[in-house]
């Protein structure tokens, strides 16, 4: 790590009921992570269109975390299986494009995993430098 | 707009411990502020200076913050007192 | 697009001022040609602030405003609302969370802080220019309750409910009502008969009409949506003909029942057969056989024509508006060893001590020995060095107390000791502690080091390091060794599935806020009360099972809800039927129909959940998400990258 | 027989009491279509709850749960909220329906007040603020503080001089001297106790030098330097305005205590003693916060967890009740106690002490019926009559209670109980009986 | 490690113990008391040893020798357990530890023992007069030796011997290697509050206590003086008028101070004089009938009359006897030798330790 040196940008897709509030939780517990991360909040980590994911690539993110629902979700069984299949779909049209596919990550965040989400982003963070 | 103070001050009559607050007040006051003119003090700075007790000073200088006539300045150099001075 | 925008940055007192620059957030937000006013304010939420923001909306026609301040979870509401009432879409209001996602997050950075909060205003600004106009939709609600449970929360609820006009479904999962309390027969703090408490309620719930009580029913599925609920019910056979038993032959067909073991009522302290009357306590008064452990060999069918062993069970369907979940907690079972529990004889819990004191007379004996003096070992189960259970039962402490007291009623003979971890009775609970105190009972604390137990010539030898006498080892002979078990949330996966409940830290069903939505999960139309949701006391549960009541006559009772807009839109134009929406649709609102001659999907609104799966897999991207569109949310990512500020390490 | 009073008043609740607990308990009944009058004898609703700092466990501000209720509540079409009112001499009338008189004191201020604070600004009056808690001083017209609801202002008159100044100033003609107490019969249906609590006065304990150390503060005092609007922009000591670092607790000030009257544990001291140390940590990282106790209550959901973040944070507990505090000339005081875990007497010096009082009930209630009165039970509070089962009933039927009037209890446990009261008022409405 | 034994509180109530189980163990009384120092932290350790009934820690402690029951800690006890009459109560519970015959216990457990010793030795004076087997004069001779006497004898079998008690108890079982010069230099200690009991001056800083003490002080020294006028110098016997007027002022003040302690008893308006135990009563009272009783006496003799009131004088000697081999021994007594030597021993084991 060199002085003076950007750090990656990352836009985490997160959920209305399951991720947001352990974000939140992590605020409140003033559990700190990198200030480069952004959260846009979508209803279910199912529903984040690939088109989306590639175009944050586009406008100059580094990373983006998909905070998926996991068995919490509340709409459908199928939702860590769907949000696999988006990343996996994904991965392919990066790879299309150039676009290193380490770069687009997802995992479980239930509704009070704070200190999992810390984690994520800073080893993300670290993988992305 | 009717003067409706001139009705109650016929009914009602101030007490001495009213007035007596008030003058009190307006002394410290006075004080303090002439005090800050010279510049930015501490809280014993000004209980020294005007002789007051430090609690006495504490309780009108913060109440002239809150009435804004005072604004907080920087930590000393000890991380101990504020200092205080005049709102311009 | 919305060029008439105002900006609000709270500084939450200083809980986002002290972290993030406000007047700086606030500057750049103006500088945005369609920001027409941009201010600060010390409490966005504040009356005060409120009533200004619906001047400003109407004094500069505003058509969207962007708040930034805490998160939306807390006050999205709130601000929508002042949106309303300034006369403007309350869709056209966008929260900005700077206060958990920023200023706190970052509080160790406040210039990064600043920075952050910049851009997720300009998003936010981006987004409400995005914004639509949405009219929220109106459903129409059943005025109609299920009650999940019949301990003492679940009844009172129901009962609370039916006599405020609501109809209820209340099910439980035994054949009996009245919960874990009937257990434990006087209740503190002013020795209640828990029996007549059941009694009470019990025969209020028979004759009131509105109220429909199942025992031996559990829920089996639930579709649908808050007003509408769809459920299943499950009711097990009692395996008799009619509800009102012949009672002579029942006497007799018990007698006869060759099965016999231990009865889970009193912990194993007597013996039940496969043909049981209920306990004391224990309502409705009709027999039942537990088909778990029935052989089927006959013999009572011959005794009782009334018995038919090949009854099945029924299910039931129900339309219901709210649900409320009073399932209640289980006590800890302490692992084999904990304590000496389940290795050395005369070391039980505090509910088979409970049984052990009603089911003795004048003298206490278990195990063929008459008890002398008790050990009470508290926190068994709760306050864990390492276990999992790291929350304090709350209710453990005055139970334990009140045990105490009721022995020393009994058996006044019977020496009482405490081995505490700091007694927590609290408010008036104290006075119990006090009684216990003085009817010469000891209290012994200890902390980091757990009490050892050994058995010595049939005495229970309990050495402890007393906190109290200056750490000093302490040595006790005992005759019975009580662990003060703790509440642990009830393992219930089924119902967990079915509800798709939320689950706190302690795994208790969490609500969504202690103190604004305290009987709330976030699951709409579904309640939480009592202690399936934390460890509480009998005054306690009933007091939060009320609150939940009052909630969801509020919810139900006018017969119509207001539900979120947010749903999935088709462009038949681009769609080209592949199918993949539907399959993946997870609650059957897409359905076929036709747009200029070939074949499109289309979405049914009533059974849209705005969940959005079907955004991504659909390969012409003709699915767009109310509220979340591809322009607002690309709008967003533009705004989020656009501002390359000076992130360095 | 049949009593007809709607053409005399439209409500069907009366709310005494407009902090939590009552607010909680007007939103529901509002919310489930009944029509509520709130009365409240301060200038604003909010009660003890609007100035805390931050609540816990969840450590949200006070403010930012509060306001919205309380502006919730102003504006809900079902509920009349009276501020600096008071109710006397409820009477049953019938079996259905209770009276009781109405009694506004006048605040010499019309609703036409802007909030605009300028009569604020000119008059010459400064006496202590009690909504600061006596650290600060207030104007004798004033807005009782930033946050409150409604946000008009009031004229001390047992202070006033009669200059007249606020009355020339103000531009909305707000000001009238003329305004006297006005009392009017209500009739409703049922009613819901929510007079809440007072907190200990600490002065009461000569051995601690409460009223005499200036800089031993109350815990509400501490609150109050703890909020966003805090009197001295900074956590200071009263007696000199220095930056404190050696910070105590002093728990069970006027609770679990025979000789004060009080036996009974006041159930939140522990808890918001914890609190406030966890939130002096963040604002003056290099102080020592220290907490003596007895026992560590710390019983609700997410408390004890709490409790053990604060240990974390370095909180430093101290097992052993303060027995009595002198002070040192530079203002420092001495804490002189019987360290439990090694059982020995110590003293130890901090440059600023907080006692944690514990909760009273507030008497109020026993005057506000004419003929029958509501019973109290052994502490003071409210009757329950059938806690278990009812846990809002009181002695008289169609009267409940919610919150603190009750006994002591935390903001969770009075919300819920505000909700069992409005269920259970509720349903007695309905005619039922729960 | 230590058994702890719940009966214990049971046994000390006779001793006049109160609802010591009420202790919620905060330690308030602790860090009231002004005679609490880190080194000796009293009194709630004394509490806490009572309620789990700890006697091996009690019986050696010095602790409730060391208060002198201002009753601060008692007034602002949170529970009202009564830590100050506890340590009344356990000085009680350690003198009839320390005293051999064991018949200290039996005084203070039962009261109707008291009465009927008392009984005993009135029915045996009564019996000695009725029988004639002195004549007045004899009376007067020997009832001064019989005084000496029972001094000596009270001294050599039964204060000292329990002393000795003590000493193992609360020197020997802790400090295996004392110095025997330090009980040399030490005995300053020991005179010092045998005498002055000037510990009890720090105990309260208020008007009442200066007062009690000032009190406590010339009474401890008119009774100590009373004694050696009447023993010694033969005051019922002397023609010295020096000696005479001397008796007359300590037999006076006994009497006029005591009286001042009964009615603090009666009226209960400190936290000291609240509950008073019989062997309270037995004690200032006798005290009172003593001083009285020898004033008179000896008054009856200057006015030449005591042949005509002889009774009067078989009444003194009877308060006297009773007194001295009741009281003195097995009585409240003690505490004029048990409170100096505890502190003198716990300065002899305080300073081998450091």
């Amino acid at each position: 790590m060199g002085e003076n040196q950007k750090i990656p940008k990352i836009l985490v897709f997160s959920t209305e009921k399951i991720s947001d509030p352990a974000i939140d939780l992590a605020g409140l517990l003033k559990k700190h992570y990198p200030p480069t991360v952004y959260v846009v909040n979508v209803p279910c980590s199912s529903s984040v269109k690939p088109k989306w994911i590639l175009h944050a690539f586009k406008k100059g993110f580094d990373g983006v975390f998909i905070a998926a629902d996991g068995s919490d979700c509340q709409y459908s069984e199928t939702c860590t299986f769907n949000t696999g299949e988006i990343v996996r779909k994904t991965h392919d049209l990066m790879k299309k494009k150039g676009i290193e596919p380490s770069r687009l990550k997802m995992a479980a965040i239930c509704s009070v995993c704070s200190d999992p989400f810390v984690k994520q982003m800073k080893s993300f963070i670290e993988a992305l430098i | 707009m009717g003067k409706t103070v001139d009705i109650i001050k016929e009914k009602r009559v101030v007490s001495q411990e009213v007035k007596d607050k008030i003058k009190s007040f307006n002394k410290i006051k006075k004080e303090i502020l002439k005090c800050l003119e010279a510049g930015q003090k501490t809280i014993p700075q000004i209980s020294a200076e005007l002789n007051l007790p430090a609690e006495t000073v504490t309780y009108n200088l913060m109440t002239l913050l809150k009435y804004n006539q005072i604004a907080v300045g920087e930590i000393d150099d000890m991380d101990e007192y504020y200092y205080y001075n005049l709102k311009q | 697009m919305r060029c008439r925008i105002g900006v609000y940055v709270c500084m939450c007192g200083s809980n986002i001022s002290d972290y993030v620059d406000v007047e700086k957030v606030r500057e750049i937000a103006a500088e945005n040609p369609c920001v027409v006013l941009a201010k600060t304010t010390m409490f966005a939420c504040s009356d005060s602030t409120q009533k200004e923001i619906i001047e400003d909306i109407k004094v500069n026609e505003l058509n969207a405003i962007v708040i930034a301040s805490c998160s939306p979870k807390l006050h999205l509401f709130t601000f929508r609302n002042v949106a309303e009432r300034a006369g403007l879409n309350p869709y056209n209001y966008v929260q900005v969370n700077i206060r958990e996602q920023c200023s706190w997050a970052h509080s160790d950075n406040p210039k990064f802080a600043t920075l952050k909060a910049i851009q997720l205003v300009k998003a936010g600004i981006d987004k409400a220019k995005n914004s639509v106009s949405l009219e929220p939709i109106m459903i129409k609600a059943e005025h109609s309750a299920l009650v999940i449970g019949a301990g003492i929360t679940g009844m009172k609820a129901a009962l609370a409910l039916a006599n405020t006009g609501t109809k209820v479904t209340l099910i439980e999962k035994e054949h009996y009502v009245g919960g874990r309390i009937a257990q434990w027969n006087r209740l503190f703090p002013h020795n209640d008969p828990a029996e007549k408490l059941v009694k009470t309620l019990y025969e209020e719930i028979i004759i009131n009409d509105n109220i429909y009580l199942y025992t031996g029913a559990e829920l089996i599925s639930k579709s649908g949506s808050v007003g509408n609920f769809i459920v299943k019910i499950k009711i097990k056979p009692r395996y008799f003909k009619s509800g009102y038993l012949i009672e002579q032959c029942i006497e007799k067909a018990i007698e006869s029942c060759p099965v016999e073991f231990d009865d889970p009522f009193n912990y194993g302290l007597t013996k039940i057969k496969a043909i049981q009357q209920n306990h004391i306590g224990q309502f409705p008064y009709y027999p039942v056989i537990d088909m778990s452990k029935c052989t089927k060999c006959g013999i009572c069918t011959d005794i009782c024509a009334d018995i038919d062993l090949e009854q099945k069970e029924e299910e039931l369907e129900l339309n219901i508006g709210a649900i409320l979940i009073a399932t209640g907690a289980e006590s800890y079972q302490p692992p084999s060893g904990e304590f000496g529990y389940g290795v050395i004889p005369g070391v039980i819990t505090l509910q088979m001590f409970r049984r052990l004191i009603d089911l003795n007379g004048e003298k206490l004996i278990y195990n063929h020995k008459q008890i002398k003096r008790i050990a009470y070992i508290y926190c068994v189960g709760s306050r864990q060095y390492d276990g999992e259970n790291q929350y304090c039962s709350r209710y453990c402490c005055t139970a334990a107390v009140h045990t105490s007291l009721i022995v020393k009623e009994k058996f006044p003979e019977i020496v009482n000791i405490h081995l505490t971890r700091g007694v927590r009775t609290y408010g008036k609970q104290e006075i119990l502690y006090n009684k216990s105190n003085l009817q010469k009972d000891i209290y012994l604390q200890f902390d980091d080091t757990p009490p050892e137990i050994s058995e010595e010539n049939g005495m229970i030898n309990i050495k402890v390091v007393d906190i109290l006498t200056v750490k000093k080892t302490i040595e006790l002979d005992i005759d019975l060794v009580v662990l003060v078990t703790s509440m642990v949330p009830r393992k219930n996966k089924e119902l967990e599935n079915i509800l798709k409940l939320p689950i706190g830290r302690d795994k208790f069903y969490n609500e969504v806020h202690p103190k604004l939505k305290p009987v709330e999960t976030m699951i709409d139309g579904v309640f939480i009360g009592g202690n399936c949701q934390a460890p509480m006391n009998i005054s306690e549960s009933v007091k939060s099972s009320l609150s939940a009541v009052s909630k969801m006559n509020a919810l139900i009772g006018k017969g119509e809800i207001q539900l979120e807009p947010s749903l999935a839109t088709i462009d038949k134009s681009i769609c080209v039927w592949c199918d993949e929406c539907t399959k993946i649709c997870p609650s059957d609102a897409i359905i076929k129909t036709e747009y200029n001659g070939k074949p499109v999907a289309e979405i049914n609104e009533a059974n849209c959940k705005g969940c959005g799966m079907c955004l991504p897999v659909c390969p012409t991207n003709a699915i767009q998400l109310i509220g979340y569109s591809d322009v607002e949310i690309e709008s967003m990512i533009d705004a989020l990258a656009s501002y390359s500020p000076e992130f360095t390490i | 027989m049949a009593y007809n009073y709607s053409n005399i008043n439209d409500y069907d609740v009366l709310v005494i009491g407009g902090g939590i607990a009552g607010i909680e308990a007007a939103l529901n009944l509002a919310y489930q279509g009944y029509k509520v009058i709130l009365v409240e004898k301060d200038l604003s609703i909010g009660g003890k709850m609007i100035h805390l700092s931050k609540v816990f466990p969840t450590l949200d501000c006070a403010a930012c749960i509060t306001t919205p209720k309380v502006s919730e509540t102003a504006r809900h079409p079902n509920i009349k909220i009276y501020t600096y009112s008071e109710i006397k001499d409820i009477e049953k009338l019938g079996e259905r329906y209770f009276t009781a008189t109405l009694v506004q004191k006048p605040r010499y201020v019309t609703d036409a007040c802007t909030g605009c604070q300028l009569c604020e600004e000119k008059c010459p009056v400064v006496v202590e603020d009690e909504y600061q808690w006596g650290l600060v001083g207030r104007k004798a017209a004033y807005i009782p503080f930033s946050i409150a609801n409604p946000r008009i202002a009031a004229i001390d008159i047992e202070n006033c001089t009669f200059c007249g100044l606020c009355e020339k100033v103000c531009a909305a003609g707000a000001i009238d001297f003329t305004q006297e107490e006005k009392r009017s019969t209500i009739v409703v249906k049922s009613i819901i106790i929510a007079t809440g609590f007072n907190l200990f006065q600490s002065e009461r304990l000569s051995y601690y030098g409460a009223g005499k150390f200036k800089n031993l503060l109350t815990s509400m005092q501490m609150e109050r330097q703890l909020v966003p609007t805090r009197p001295y922009n900074n956590v200071l000591r009263p007696k000199d305005g220095k930056v404190p670092d050696r910070i105590a607790y002093v728990l069970c000030v006027g609770s679990r205590d025979k000789s004060l009257g009080n036996p009974i544990c006041s159930q939140v001291c522990c808890m918001y003693s914890i609190k406030q140390a966890q939130l002096l940590m963040g604002a003056l990282p290099m102080a020592d916060v220290t907490i003596y106790y007895i026992d560590i209550r710390a019983f609700g959901k997410g408390f004890d967890e709490f409790y053990k973040q604060g240990v974390g944070m370095g909180v430093n507990f101290v097992k052993g009740k303060i027995a009595n505090i002198s002070e040192k000339e530079n203002g420092d005081l001495i804490l002189r106690y019987e360290d439990i875990d090694s059982g020995v007497l110590k003293e130890a010096t901090h440059d600023l002490v907080v006692l944690s009082v514990g909760i009273l009930t507030n008497p109020d209630f026993e005057k506000l019926f004419k003929t029958t009165p509501l019973l109290k039970d052994d502490y003071g509070y409210v009757r329950q009559v059938s806690e278990l089962l009812s846990p809002s009933k009181t002695s008289i039927d169609g009267v409940f209670v919610a919150g603190t009037a009750s006994g002591p209890m935390d903001i969770p446990d009075s919300i819920l109980s505000a909700g069992a009261a409005s269920t259970e008022a509720s349903v007695y409405m309905k005619g039922g009986a729960s | 490690m230590a058994k702890v034994n719940p009966d214990f509180s049971v046994e000390l109530k006779k001793f006049g113990g109160f609802d010591l189980n009420a202790c919620y163990n905060c330690g308030n009384c602790t860090a009231v008391c002004s005679l609490s120092t880190e080194e000796n932290s009293i009194p709630r350790k004394m509490v806490r040893y009572s309620v789990l009934g700890l006697e091996d820690e009690l019986k050696v402690s010095i602790d409730p020798w060391l208060c002198y029951y201002c009753g601060e800690c008692s007034e602002t006890c949170p529970q009202d357990a009564n830590p100050g009459e506890l340590m009344m109560s356990l000085r009680r519970y350690l003198t009839s530890k320390y005293d051999w015959t064991g018949f200290s216990g039996l005084l203070y457990r039962n009261m109707s023992a008291y009465v009927i010793s008392f009984l005993l030795i009135i029915i045996g004076i009564a019996g000695l007069s009725i029988s004639n087997v002195f004549s007045q004069e004899e009376w007067l001779h020997y009832g001064h030796y019989l005084e000496m006497l029972a001094i000596a004898i009270v001294f050599a079998f039964i204060l000292l011997p329990n002393i000795i008690r003590m000493w193992i108890l609360m020197v020997w079982n802790k400090e295996k290697k004392f110095s025997i010069r330090k009980h040399f230099l030490s005995l300053d200690v020991l005179f010092i509050h045998m005498f002055t009991q000037k510990r009890s001056l720090s105990c309260k800083d208020d008007r009442d206590n200066k007062v009690w003490w000032f009190e406590h002080f010339i009474l401890v020294l008119s009774y100590l003086l009373l004694l050696f006028t009447t023993v010694f110098l033969n005051w019922f016997n002397t023609e010295n008028m020096g000696i005479i007027v001397l008796g007359y002022i300590f037999s006076g003040i006994i009497f006029v101070v005591t009286i001042d302690f009964i009615l603090r008893r009666i009226k209960k308006k400190k936290e000291k004089s609240t509950f008073s135990h019989p062997s309270d009563w037995f004690f200032v009272i006798w005290l009172m009938l003593m001083g009285f009783s020898a004033f008179i006496v000896r008054m009856l003799i200057d006015f030449s009359v005591l042949e005509k009131y002889f009774w009067v004088y078989l009444f003194h000697i009877t308060v006297l006897i009773q007194w001295a081999i009741i009281i003195v021994p097995f009585g409240k007594w003690t505490h004029f030798l048990y409170r100096p030597f505890a502190i003198y021993f716990n300065n002899i084991v305080q300073d081998t330790k450091k």
